[in-house]
């Protein structure tokens, strides 16, 4: 067992759970005051949900050695897993802890397409959605990756997630809005953000703990580490300075709302690339990644498509071209696995797009096919009053906010 | 001169808005209230007990309008607003004696 | 006694509450408001979209006076809320048939 | 018909509320305000400065109600609100022209 | 001196030191927003005055040699602590380090209390009380447990502080709510949480603060460390499911003040056992934990017994809950140190309970005494006008938010 | 590479980024509503523009080789910083990450300034100013102490930026308010907080970050890092408490603003001598250090000198004692530097002394050549009407709260 690994990932698997709440407040902010908590707690029930799931089940189907396609049954109920070191000679941690470390991920994955349904989809339906899928999208796509499946025997660059993560929520994010329709006063009503300070601590602290998300995917406190922490501290820098000259250039006015999300678009961007790419390239491609997401951005507001808080521009679009970049910018000097299209190997962008492709195929049909399933069951849309008086109320019982005293009578 | 003040859900308040620019009538201040009234309030769960909050949300709009323009700025509210379940709130008209403009001074005279 | 119910500036509460103190009103109420009304609101952007957002930030003011210093203090309120400038807002009087404080349960002699 | 608007202390509304519904008053809407009056306010610290915060947290309550039951329901906002100290606010009454349900339009006999 | 142990305590002492404030949150957005910044403060002011007291005094009596009761004077000012290396051979770590983990969880401990009697305890009376509370009460009881006091020797299993830090708090709570008495309109009118999403945010940061609390607590980035990650991870994850589940069938409606309370009820019962059951036994426990807590609190509410935010119900019943199951669900095979009943050691479950009944008799009887002296000296309640008006102006001269401008004039 | 070190400086410098965003949520509490952003947007923009030049130019002027003054250019675009690891032998951490944890610091100093310039400073001016300040006065002043630059010559002691961070970011605060002069309504209305549980929560979260700060100061996972901790986690708490008492002396009120400030202040002072001190000292360094900031903050308020948030105060003050003290507390016994005058060696003060006055009179001069500068493109304060508007409406066509539903619509 590596010691110095072991206690790098131990505050690597923290700083990723503390993520899903920090999206809380960056989702919750951006939504109106009646539906704050709704949006909250469908992060905040990724967390039970997933997390039990993963423990069970997911973690078995995307890390037991299975096939190609997905992992077997063999670590059901972490059956096999203990104290035992996992990884390369010299880098061991605790099966156990590598287990966790899994976890989280498939928690924030599956919490992140919540972003495109908030303030219609009712929470129970919601719930068991994210459930299914994180077992029957998730796992599965994981172990193309980074479970030995085909994918990385291709040879598809994913250093922590591009693809996994925001690719496939961004995909399931499309989707679900599709299937769910837009809220009932979208495009009649100015559907303004209500306490945009939170979701700027939203995006501070997604940051934060991102450095666990990415630093923490070499596995081991060395200089893989040091390089995708490099990456992921520098990519956001470019990203928020282009985002706002864009916004400059159009409004005159750098919003708050377009920096929090700059900022995570280019976490989004970086994270495949993190721990291939040299801070230069990290800057350049963080700088490239604002311009999809901000006039798909743009462009999505002006349709009739309510993905409510940008899921597919954020994490599709910024996946996707940070998975292509990827292709472009990887350096075989500084990571010893694989030269993108930049140093002389233009063959690694066709991999990285037949990766892309896959994962949004498989996420696509999946995901529509699992919601059309939890439709039979239970109705995947609030009903209209539940959605008119706000979604706290109706699905919650409770107010985010009550100011006066003396508003609410004991029964 | 009458102020016309309506309570009104709080998604109604740019239908309100528009229904009285196109009569005319523009000024008007707007304040976020809690009204009870026939409709049933919500249960609020806390700590295993349960509340009837019985106080909901509602958008005032008031605007002083000439006399003769009342009953318009009214059906027009009302029109506007109206859902037709219960909650959907009232209009008040009450009189109102004069009006000023700050910035000039003068006496409105409307 | 008359309602004197004035909608001015954010910026202007204390101002006005100082200039109504002068000629010796020291009760009133005050809200937070939005106000519709000449003043052109700003643009609003959020996810692309550039929203006008035509209800401002203003704040209430509400006095119950006796009728014969109504005339002061609505141009007390009119010399101290004055900007100039579109958006400083209205003075509304109107007619209060009674008054009572709470604490001693007395009708006022306002 | 009649306004009935009171000023109360924040902590009162539920005991209004309750002795409104006693003499069969339902509707209302309460506001969040601030208000100045006799009632010292406390002294906020910031920064080594003091200051002086006059406009103190207070509720307004304000129903319309039919003109043989305004006094019924001042009298029980009055008994309900009181606690005997400064700052238990007021009961203002004022003339309401007519009253419309917006969920049926019509015109409210009351 | 072993670095990458230090390491890793370095950053599980600034994760459980960043509890309190987290702490502050979770209880100031529970309360009405005129007592919001007296709620928080009671929770900062614990940062000063235990922290200070813990460097002076409270460390000598916990941690050094004394007797079977309590330390001796030895360590007085941190005499004799410096830089030498304490622990294990092989997992040594500076020994200025190890008094400040130790110190973070006397601040936190003492600002558990505060849940219990927010709302109208005076402020003053609160800081004396829990900075006398800290060296009379919290210090001997650790020392049992990890001083190497009588608990330890009986062989207690506390790997966390389910006892040291939760039956104490719990106990200690439920004396202050009785002694103070409820708030003068507990029972009157509904006194709902002002802010939720503070809430979810406390929960959101105690959560991830309380891998350092737990995990931090094998006091080496080793396999027994990983082994307390995963049941931190785990627990609260079946927690919240079931406390979900129940508020569904009692009334249809999942809460976000539920979902909360549900995340630090799961993390208080796990914390006694974190290093010695595995993932597994982690869930059942978690998910076991949530009845008692959600029915105590139900129960308590019923009654005329105003602990303001129910500390009793989620750290003393969920602090015993977590302190029986540990002699339940403790596997020799995974730490080394004992089995549980499970296991065959049906006699562990006894002297657990012993265990907790000391705490419970200690601090119960001892807080009574410390609160009455105080009361001597200093009326423990606010007065009625203050308790009225809201403890944030009449304690604190301030007012969490004001939004309005110019609602202030300069004296 | 040593593992454990390369363990903890990642996640110390992902602690310091943290920084940045608590400071804006410590600096937007304290302003009113209509400014909440803008003051927000103050600290997250020097990630973007800071993070950016410090990567591209910073880094080479305050670390490459140079002279006693100035880096050179020799590492312009990170040229020749790779993964090769720097520092001693044996505690050699990855280059990039020197360079990003030196690159955290530059980032938040910078954003330190703002606070003395809110409510009234143009974003772009101050945007354009802070990007130009960190590469003239920041990296030359780290050069002086931490890049082998003359101050580090004469044997000045700045363990984790007394000097180079507070009291540069200090003077540069009251040359900035000096030069744009105070808020239009500064002394006829009381300018009053909006959310003070946004400062409180910033202060926690400073205090969090500040391990990262200090003991990550060490550059290794080891006793001086240990001892950094310990004086960073009790130097605030003798703040805290003597603040507290001040604030009762004067009011008979213990405000949470000043709890806040307290914590802030206690950690500034501790800076320059986290590593170099005993924990003792530390609580009397941070104890003394509450009076002059305290009765700064005092006097500061009854003049017409608007530094809307003391920085100078609590950044100035506060980091000119800690500079000083260090003289005084500093013991070689410990950290095998270098004696203070309590610990024979009065001199030291001396040199102490002229380091920080060294800073004052660079970073007062070159800030005020700086701001004319800037002011000759850009003007540097707001139109009067935006400033009575708010800034987040003029400057970013945002407000951060929006509470009632249809105040908006699409244009
Ligand atoms: N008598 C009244 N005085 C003042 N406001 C009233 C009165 N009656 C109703 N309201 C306001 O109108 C709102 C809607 O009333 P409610 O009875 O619930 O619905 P509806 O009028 O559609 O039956 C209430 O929430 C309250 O704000
Ligand atoms: N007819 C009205 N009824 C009620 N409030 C009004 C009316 N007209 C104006 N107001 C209030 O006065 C404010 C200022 O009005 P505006 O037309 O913008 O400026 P000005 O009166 O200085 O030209 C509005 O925001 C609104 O709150
Ligand atoms: N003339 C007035 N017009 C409007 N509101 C008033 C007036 N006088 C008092 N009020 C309201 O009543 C509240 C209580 O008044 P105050 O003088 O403090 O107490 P009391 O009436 O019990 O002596 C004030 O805070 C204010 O909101």
């Amino acid at each position: 067992m590596n010691q110095a690994d072991t206690a790098w990932m131990l505050i690597s698997t923290a700083l990723v759970l503390l993520m899903t709440p920090a999206l809380a407040f960056f989702y919750g902010g951006l939504v109106r005051s009646k539906n704050a908590l709704n949006t909250m707690m469908m992060s905040f029930v990724s967390l039970g949900v997933v997390g039990m799931v993963w423990a069970v089940i997911g973690y078995s189907l995307a890390f037991a050695p299975g096939n190609d396609w997905i992992g077997d049954a063999s670590r059901l109920f972490l059956k096999g897993v203990g104290l035992e070191g996992v990884g390369p000679a010299g880098d061991q941690i605790p099966h156990y802890l590598y287990m966790c470390y899994q976890g989280t991920f498939a928690i924030i994955t599956a919490a992140l397409i919540s972003g495109a349904i908030v303030e219609r989809m009712r929470f129970s339906a919601y719930a068991i959605f994210i459930t299914l899928w994180s077992i029957v999208v998730y796992s599965p796509i994981a172990h193309w990756v980074w479970g030995g499946g085909w994918l990385s025997k291709m040879g598809a660059l994913d250093f922590a997630g591009g693809t996994v993560v925001h690719v496939n929520a961004g995909v399931a994010a499309l989707v679900a809005a599709w299937v769910l329709g837009p809220r009932r006063d979208y495009r009649s009503t100015g559907l303004l953000p209500h306490n945009i300070p939170f979701a700027l601590l939203g995006a501070g602290v997604l940051w934060f703990g991102w450095f666990g998300f990415n630093a923490g995917s070499a596995v081991a406190a060395n200089g893989i580490a040091a390089l995708a922490f490099t990456a992921t501290m520098l990519a956001p820098t470019a990203t928020l300075v282009v985002w706002m000259l864009l916004d400059i250039a159009r409004t005159g006015k750098p919003t708050a709302v377009g920096t929090a999300t700059a900022i995570v678009v280019g976490l989004v961007a970086i994270t495949p690339a993190a721990g291939f790419v040299g801070p230069m390239s990290a800057l350049l491609l963080g700088g490239l990644a604002a311009f999809p997401s901000y006039f798909g951005l743009l462009w999505r507001a002006s349709t009739s498509f309510d993905d409510s808080l940008d899921v597919v521009a954020a994490h599709g679009l910024g996946g996707t071209v940070g998975a292509l970049l990827t292709g472009v910018f990887a350096q075989k000097a500084l990571n010893g696995v694989a030269d993108g299209a930049l140093f002389g190997n233009p063959g690694q962008v066709l991999i990285q797009g037949t990766a892309v492709l896959a994962a949004i195929v498989y996420s696509g049909v999946l995901s529509f096919v699992l919601l059309k399933l939890v439709g039979l069951v239970v109705p995947l849309r609030a009903d209209r009053d539940d959605e008119s008086v706000g979604m706290d109320v109706s699905q919650h019982g409770e107010e985010a906010y009550v100011h006066a005293e003396g508003s609410a009578a004991q029964v | 001169m009458q102020s016309v003040k309506s309570i009104v859900r709080p998604d109604k308040v740019d239908d309100v808005k528009e229904a009285l620019a196109k009569i005319g009538v523009s000024g008007m201040t707007v304040t976020e209230v809690r009204g009870h009234g026939k409709q049933k309030g919500h249960t609020a769960v806390y700590r295993g007990k349960e509340y009837q909050v019985t106080l909901l949300p509602k958008m005032q709009i008031e605007t002083v309008v000439p006399d003769d323009i009342v009953e318009a700025a009214v059906q027009a509210i009302i029109t506007a607003a109206r859902t037709g379940e219960i909650g959907d709130g009232r209009v008040f008209v009450a009189p109102v004696t004069r009006s000023y403009k700050i910035r000039t001074g003068e006496r409105e005279g409307m």
